[in-house]
């Protein structure tokens, strides 16, 4: 029971094969992909413009049309078809999704392993101010940057990420402090390496896979935060469609036309899932030190 | 032409409004006691009347507190308040209130002319910080007080115990108004000496009800002042006050019977339900407001600055399309004034919805293909909807907007600023007048002295000669004046319009919801002062 | 113990410092003036002119900070702009509803995501396992306010089990506590069952069995105390998450605590408030990672505090 | 057990306790079931020791788990045989008759005493909890017994120890603390799987006589598995030898040491490091030190208190001072915590220390910024080479790594000298090109020694390097360090915790004990004639391969162990070195 199987290093095809084995991962795989291309042929999968406000889209007394017909998921408050929203909802979704999260990646990836590696002052400053920016009640911050930017598109981004960026930094903190306390870490540095030399050939390579799992589950954090800024009206701007924003402005009609917050909703809910699933699949496939755990 | 606007005017002047001494008859049926139950969703910020200004505590204030003057309930009619009479000068400099003797505050003390004189200096002080001082301004002394370099207003003087003079450094036809106003609400110093910066939670006045309990964040409770100087007033034994309430939820707890008033009134989602179902419907009431929602342009901004622009956006708007988008709860405006605004000119249909009309007259501007530009909006529902619908309709004549949907105080910041929004939709921030008079809708908001940084005149348009004629129109302080006062304001408006600042879109109606037990007259539920109900006439049946 | 304690405290005082910093700063950026707000429509520019002065605001940003620093020391948070009102008394007339609510919701995390943790660790591999970690799943994928209005209108107004919003009884927090817990319970059981696993593999839990111990004593006396230590952490993290969510919950489900009360403030640029709100949710959060790691000594006699 | 018994052999007529027939235990994998024990057979009678030899992956410690009924499910399970208990298979009862048996009837202890206890459980909770699993008792009377069965242990302070959590007891307690779990029911049978590998030979020795003791007492039959041939040979009464999950040889101890008749058997035993036949004396010193190392000092701060401040210092090296001459073999032994890993890193630069250290004539800088040229004069091998081995890299990139690094020769000269190094410690050049976790461990050694070769460097240090190897690869990796040393005249730093190794290997011994030197000397030097009492207690303590070895009995109750931390301002006293004649330093 001694020699115990090799705990890291799994080749990457063998990675992708494992992945292949979840079923749910592949689940999750699949939607985001279908989310992908909806968003992208949405011009081409409905008849409709996002921001049409028709005419025969509202009652008379100006309520929306329900699901069926001439609109499949009914229209919204102010008559526009709410499948066209969705799709092109999902267009805002993913491109905050990917550029929150990139940018949030990035700056929690170069704090983590920088504050990690270096420690001393250097690390000590930076931990705290992770730690500083850990106590600031993140919705708040989120809040409070969207009103001093007049949001848009990339400044909704921006907060988030600006928001988003520090659980990266402290699970790579961690894991970089780990990492430089690894004996081959110790057996490069006894044969000469330079530190940029360990960081970038020996350590980033480690961490790889964590920043691929982290990037995947961040994306579904982003969305809801997204979602929920959207909700509290300082998200992306009217008319374009996010998932968020068709709910804000719907909700006050939950009761009279549910249709109006829970396609939006589930939208929102399946494109988090799914990148939980393929993240925790990932984190399972690919990150050495959660593996074992079914 | 102008003539007969004015006859026009004069006579739905004459028809809306009687004598001004008429008073309020009481509901012989009408029963004492008991107690209901309001709700708001927002929390009432300080029941202080030098500063409360808020849509919730606006009517708490006049419950619990009274000003020289007040308006028979229901209506828009002065009637004496703690004034038991007044006289005016026949230059219309002077009033002279004599008081109501006997009048007791709640902590007992009986309200003297002192106290007149304190609560008129107290509003005006800049320590106060009241955002009603300016209403004050025409009283002799104001300018000293507001530089800080008086404490006392020297227009204000106190012959007798029971007698308030007050000079005015120029004639003010609506002053009488303004001393109905809740800042012009009488405390009792040592009260509000007491409570230092707190008096706004622990309010002492003269009115109908006092408070008897506030726990912060969720619920008030007003409790009958059984002194009160009006004989049998009020009905009700308490009020409680229920805030942080969802409208939605305001209104399914009225359905269960758990609520009396849902303050905020009936929310959009519940509108067409609540309408279409007989009973529910019978126990609304609908009345106008004295609101008009508005788009703001911009005049100082290119291309807003040439009205032919102007007036093409004004007729690419698509009234009837806003409206149903809130439900029809509001009618078609055509100018600034609301209808039932004393002053309003009856017949003048406004710019009529013309996309082709629009178009040409955007292409003899020098615009055939329209222009981009920025509309801001308070990003509360429904405005970004209505924005968004106002944003199709510019889209129609070519012109594109772009929404800026912003927290309030972020609006009313680049409205102040002369080069920053383009367009405004007023919605959620729009004005509701703060007295019945015509005037009320003209200076800060289309007048050249709103018209600077940090201004309330978003649409930065100043005409002097309409300043001029304004200024006119309310030193006509003479009861008999009364209708060519009126007339000249009418004039004032329709000149506005012809400059075309502003896209007056809809004045909203009102509609109060009441619980099956509620009584009293359909016109406390849509007092035009007292938002939402008048507290001290209503009653409950059971 | 005492000398960590006191260690900490600076620190925290430091973080603290540092939030209120920059707070200060990006709410003295925005372009919105309070000074208006406060003044009124009708107020001359004088008049707003004068209110500046009285209320420091025209005073550079570092002289203002320091004011607002020396007020706070002296535990003054300054008064509202537009309530007029001590923040402090705000904020604590409204704290006890925040904080009932997020025991609520945290008391739904640890009942719901600690059983469904240790229910899947068990059955590790079967479909009971897979049903409870979609569920999780789902639990933390789902928004807030997508969850709560699907909850109001299936156990409020369709099936009326729940009052639809409010304050004062049990049956009124049911239905928030629940709507802020279910992210967390869903994280709450991926951890749990994950860390239980770990420890059902550990060399400890094979001596308690080969003590003949039965399996449930195994299971509650020595897994789960072990299990149960990185959840411990998660409950300090979790303020800080809660402090975020309780703007939307309580906006959805009208609960009177200090979210609605910031997000009002927020809309009308109440300087003062937002600062407070900041501030106590700060204090909160490294409050709770405080309580977090005092307690775990508690439950592991290895950690030690120094 | 006690020598008399061992000589009178097995007892006539054995009253078997357990009998175990055709045991086979199996894994499920995806390519379908694997088998891991195979038709294992053995008996155990009443009183006697039985051990379990073998090397890893032989299915030693899946036969006892499947034994008390605790193989890992779902995966592992038992595929066929019995496992009989006084007559009832053990493998048909159900999972609670099961436990009954466990902890009461068969009581195990493990190998990792570090681990093994519940680290939030109080050492009190967790003896008197495994006596109310099977008896009722009032708690009284279960802490009293427990408290005996710690007293039965030889613990110090068991009153005390009642109340400690285990992370408060040192290896050797917490390991008497398992044991005194088992026992405390007197059990029929106890199994101890590795209970002294993780432990040093000192602690080892202690534990090892506590169980002969016990037995003695209580007449428990005792299933010894282990890898360590010492621990066999002054243990069992008799041995099952076990290589890949089946049974290679059993028989009496005496007899399978004496004369093994498996290949596989006679190859383990000749394998094992003995004592006493470390080779030819060493040559007097002639040449100049390669590395002279003068009043090397190490210490770690331990911060705390309100601003972290440094509270007290782990005095880890506290003033070491040797030579290593060119060629030579230099061995560092001491027991764990004593400070020679420390060494070992202060000389390649990864601590800070001071003193001076030279190879080479160039002093080797006491910050972490290196010089270079003292570098690729000193390389290192570490204990665990998986570890020291970057696992997402090709073992090739790894071997050629040190040159690349210090920009030798050009890609195409790089391979070929990689390939050269890889022939030169017995792998293939095809093997290039994979990845360290599809070697085995003694391969891996030999690709950290590879890269180590690269640079030719003049000393190489090697930590415990061969210390996690199975007896058979260990002695095949010292042949090769042996052969290299000749072939490229290196010098050795080897720093071990295993004396027969040192004595095997070294030229010259340095014994450490708290962070200095105690002894140095020729190795004839040190185990021919150790001076210092702690370099013949840790002789001592080894255990021989030899059954017929005769050891004096020495009892120590466990204790604590003293500490190199002290506080702020406090130094450690220094020990004094005298010259007792031929450079055989010892202290006085």
């Amino acid at each position: 029971m001694s020699a115990a199987a090799d705990p890291a290093a799994p080749r990457p095809r063998s990675a992708l094969r494992r992945l292949a084995r979840r079923k749910l991962a592949v689940l999750g795989l699949v939607l985001i992909v279908l989310t992908v291309l909806g968003a992208i042929f949405a011009p081409w999968l409905t008849p409709y413009d996002p921001n049409e406000q028709m005419f025969d889209g509202l009652t008379i007394t100006g309520a929306p049309m329900p699901p069926g017909g001439q609109f499949p998921l009914g229209t919204d408050l102010l008559g526009r078809d709410l499948l066209t929203r969705i799709l092109y909802g999902a267009r805002t979704s993913l491109i905050i999704g990917i550029v929150a999260n990139g940018i949030a990646l990035v700056i929690g990836t170069v704090v983590g392993v920088t504050a990690g590696y270096v420690r001393g002052l250097t690390g000590a400053v930076l931990m705290r101010f992770t730690d500083l920016m850990m106590a600031f009640p993140a919705l708040l911050l989120a809040i409070c940057l969207a009103a001093i930017f007049s949001p848009s598109l990339w400044i909704v981004a921006m907060v988030i990420a600006i928001v988003n960026w520090v659980q990266t930094a402290r699970v790579l903190y961690t894991e970089t402090t780990s990492l430089a306390e690894r004996e081959f870490i110790a057996a490069e540095r006894t044969l000469g390496a330079g530190h940029m030399r360990i960081l970038l050939r020996h350590i980033l390579p480690h961490l790889v896979p964590m920043i691929i799992v982290w990037g995947t589950l961040g994306i579904s954090t982003t969305v809801l935060l997204e979602a929920t800024l959207s909700f509290l009206g300082i998200g992306v701007q009217p008319p374009t469609a996010s998932w968020g924003n068709i709910i804000f402005e719907n909700q006050t009609y939950f009761q009279a036309a549910p249709w109006l917050v829970f396609f939006p909703g589930m939208a929102i809910l399946i494109l988090a899932l799914s990148f939980n699933l393929l993240g925790d699949a990932l984190r399972d496939v690919l990150d050495p030190t959660q593996r074992g755990r079914d | 032409m102008r003539k007969l606007l004015a006859t026009t005017a004069l006579l739905a002047a004459m028809a809306g409004a009687p004598a001004l001494a008429q008073d309020y008859t009481p509901d012989p049926n009408a029963k004492e006691g008991g107690s209901i139950t309001i709700t708001y969703k927002d929390d009432v910020a300080t029941l202080d009347p030098a500063i409360g200004y808020d849509w919730q505590n606006w009517s708490m204030i006049k419950s619990i507190f009274d000003g020289l003057m007040d308006y028979v309930p229901g209506t828009t009619d002065l009637r004496p308040g703690l004034a038991e009479s007044y006289e005016i000068s026949d230059d219309g400099m002077t009033y002279t209130f004599k008081l109501r003797p006997g009048v007791k505050f709640h902590n007992g003390r009986e309200m003297t002319a002192e106290d007149v004189k304190y609560s008129l200096n107290r509003v005006t002080n800049p320590t106060t910080q009241s955002p009603g001082a300016g209403f004050f301004g025409a009283i002799e002394g104001y300018d000293a007080m507001a530089d800080g370099s008086a404490t006392e207003l020297s227009g204000v003087s106190t012959p007798g115990e029971s007698t308030v003079v007050i000079k005015l450094s120029r004639p003010d036809a609506t002053f009488l108004h303004v001393m109905a106003l809740n800042f012009a609400s009488v405390v009792p110093q040592e009260a509000v000496e007491a409570a230092g910066a707190d008096f706004g939670k622990q309010p002492v006045g003269t009115g109908a009800f006092k408070l008897a309990e506030w726990t912060i964040g969720q619920r008030l409770v007003f409790e009958k002042n059984a002194d009160y100087w009006r004989e049998g007033i009020p009905y009700l034994d308490q009020i409680t006050f229920e805030v942080g309430q969802e409208p939605i939820v305001a209104l399914l707890r009225l359905q269960n019977g758990e609520v009396d008033v849902p303050g905020d009134g009936i929310p959009p989602a519940k509108f067409v339900e609540v309408m279409n179902d007989p009973e529910q419907a019978a126990r609304v009431v609908e009345g106008g407001q004295l609101h008009t929602g508005y788009i703001t342009m911009n005049v100082t901004m290119p291309p807003f600055d040439d009205v032919k622009v102007r007036k093409a956006v004004n007729m690419a708007i698509n009234k009837e399309r806003i409206i149903q988008i809130i439900n029809g709860r509001a009618v078609p405006a055509t100018q600034p004034l609301p209808p039932s605004m004393p002053g309003y000119t009856e017949g003048y249909e406004g710019y009529k919805y013309d996309v082709e009309g629009a178009k040409a007259l955007l292409a003899e501007a020098g615009h055939p293909d329209g222009f981009e530009t920025e509309l801001f909006v308070m990003n509360t529902d429904p405005n970004p909807r209505i924005a968004q619908a106002i944003q199709q309709d510019l889209s129609q004549i070519g012109i594109k907007a772009s929404i800026q949907s912003l927290a309030q105080a972020n609006v009313i910041a680049a409205g102040g600023e002369k080069d920053q929004a383009p367009m405004i939709w007023s919605g959620g921030m729009a004005w509701i007048a703060d007295f019945p008079d015509a005037s009320n809708f003209y200076g800060p908001i289309l007048g050249c002295a709103g018209a600077v940084q940090g201004g309330w005149n978003w649409s930065w348009y100043c005409n002097e000669e309409l300043d001029k004629e304004a200024a006119e129109a309310d030193s006509m302080a003479d009861p008999a004046q009364k209708d060519a006062r009126l007339a000249k304001w009418s004039d004032v408006y329709m000149k506005i319009m012809e400059d075309a600042p502003w896209v007056p879109v809809f004045n909203e109606q009102r509609y109060t919801m009441k619980s099956a037990r509620m009584g009293g007259d359909d016109a406390l539920y849509v007092d035009p002062v007292s938002i939402p109900v008048n507290y001290d006439y209503v009653y409950v049946t059971e | 113990m005492a000398a960590y304690l006191v260690r900490r405290l600076l620190v925290s005082l430091l973080i603290l410092l540092g939030v209120s910093f920059i707070t200060f700063v990006l709410l003295y950026a925005l372009p919105a003036d309070p000074v208006r707000q406060i003044a009124g429509r009708s107020a001359t520019a004088q008049t707003v002119e004068n209110i500046r002065a009285q209320l420091g605001l025209d005073q550079p940003l570092m002289v203002q900070y320091w004011r607002y620093l020396t007020g706070l020391v002296q535990g003054d948070l300054g008064r509202s702009y537009l309530q007029r009102s001590e923040v402090s008394e705000l904020i604590a007339a409204r704290l006890p509803a925040t904080l009932l609510l997020m025991a609520g919701a945290i008391g739904c995390e640890l009942i719901l995501g600690l059983t469904m943790g240790i229910v899947a660790a068990l059955k590790r591999g079967s479909a009971t396992d897979n049903t409870l970690m979609i569920a999780s799943f789902v639990g933390v994928s789902a928004p807030q306010f997508v969850v709560g209005l699907l909850l109001l209108y299936v156990f409020a107004v369709q099936l009326k089990w729940f009052p639809i919003g409010g304050y004062g009884t049990l049956a009124h927090l049911v239905l928030p506590s629940v709507t802020l817990g279910i992210m967390g319970s869903g994280w709450y059981s991926r951890m749990m069952r994950s860390s239980m696993v770990d420890v059902l593999r550990a060399d400890y839990i094979r001596t308690a069995r080969a003590k003949g111990l039965t399996r449930a004593r195994v299971i509650l006396r020595h897994a789960l105390p072990n299990a149960i230590l990185p959840i411990i952490a998660m409950i300090g993290i979790d303020i800080g998450i809660f402090m975020g969510g309780i703007v939307v919950v309580e906006s959805v489900f009208g609960w009177p605590g200090i979210g609605q009360l910031a997000w009002q403030a927020i809309q009308r640029v109440d300087i003062p408030i937002i600062m407070g709100v900041t501030l106590v949710s700060a204090c909160a959060i490294v409050l709770g990672n405080l309580l977090a790691d005092l307690v775990t000594p508690f439950i592991d006699p290895r950690i030690r505090l120094r | 057990m006690s020598g008399d018994a061992k000589t009178s052999g097995a007892p006539v007529a054995p009253d078997t306790v357990l009998s175990v027939e055709g045991l086979s235990v199996s894994v499920r994998t995806e390519a379908g079931p694997k088998v891991l024990v195979d038709s294992l057979s053995f008996t155990l009678n009443r009183g006697e020791t039985l051990a379990i030899a073998g090397e890893s992956g032989s299915g030693k410690s899946l036969t006892s788990l499947a034994v008390m009924g605790l193989l890992p499910p779902p995966a592992v399970h038992v595929s066929a045989g019995r496992i009989l208990l006084k007559g009832t298979d053990l493998l048909s009862l159900p999972e609670g008759k099961m436990r009954a048996i466990r902890g009461d009837r068969i009581a195990m202890i493990f190998q990792e005493p570090m681990t093994s206890l519940n680290p939030v459980l109080t050492v009190g909770k967790q003896l008197t909890e495994a006596i109310e699993a099977h008896e009722t008792l009032p708690r009284g009377q279960a802490r009293a017994r427990a408290l005996e069965a710690l007293k039965a242990v030889r613990m110090s302070q068991p009153e005390r120890r009642l109340k400690q959590y285990p992370h408060e007891l040192s290896g050797g307690m917490r390991q008497r603390v398992m044991i005194a779990m088992a026992v405390a029911l007197r059990p029929d049978i106890l199994i101890a799987d590795e209970p002294t590998t993780a432990l040093d030979v000192t602690v080892q020795r202690e534990v090892l006589e506590l169980l002969r003791d016990l037995q003695r007492d209580l007449g428990t039959a005792i299933i010894l598995i282990t890898h360590d041939m010492g621990v066999v040979a002054e243990m069992a009464d008799r041995v099952v030898v076990m290589q890949a999950g089946r049974m290679v040889e059993q028989g009496p101890v005496r007899q399978l040491f004496a004369a093994p008749k498996q290949p596989y058997t006679r190859a383990l035993l000749d394998a094992v490091p003995r004592m006493g036949n470390g080779g030819a004396p060493v040559k007097a010193p002639t040449t100049e030190p390669l590395v002279r190392v003068r009043d090397l000092k190490v210490r770690f701060d331990i911060r705390g208190g309100v601003l972290n401040t440094v509270q007290a210092h782990v005095h880890a090296v506290a003033g070491v001072s040797f030579d290593i001459r060119p060629g030579e073999t230099f061995s560092l032994v001491g027991e764990s915590g004593c400070g020679k890993s420390t060494i070992a890193k202060a000389m390649v630069g990864l601590v800070p220390f001071t003193g001076t250290i030279e190879v080479a004539g160039r002093a080797v800088a006491s910050d972490q910024r290196r010089s270079g040229a003292a570098f690729r004069d000193v390389q290192m091998i570490f204990q665990d080479p998986m570890a020291s081995l970057d696992p997402r890299m090709r073992v090739g990139d790894l071997v050629a790594e040190p040159l690349v690094i210090h920009g030798i020769g050009s890609p195409v000269e790089r391979r070929a000298k990689t390939a050269e190094l890889f022939e030169r410690v017995g792998l293939e050049r095809d093997q290039i090109d994979r990845y360290p976790h599809e070697f085995s461990g003694g391969q891996r050694q030999r690709i950290c020694i590879a890269r180590a070769l690269a640079l030719q460097p003049k000393l190489i240090i090697a930590d415990e390097s061969v210390s996690a190897l199975d007896v058979s690869v260990q002695a095949r990796v010292l042949a090769l360090l042996e052969a290299l040393k000749t072939e490229f005249g290196i010098a050795y730093l080897f720093i071990s915790h295993d004396m027969a190794v040192v004595e095997n290997i070294s030229d010259r011994v340095a014994v450490m004990h708290l962070g200095q030197i105690v002894e140095t000397g020729t190795r004839a030097q040190i185990f021919g004639a150790p001076k210092h009492p702690y370099t013949k207690t840790l002789i001592e303590a080894v255990p021989v391969p030899d059954p017929t070895h005769q050891r004096k009995p020495s009892q120590r109750p466990a204790g604590e162990v003293p500490s190199p931390v002290l506080p702020r301002g406090v130094l450690p006293q220094r020990i004094l070195l005298k010259d007792t004649g031929d450079g055989h330093l010892a202290a006085v």
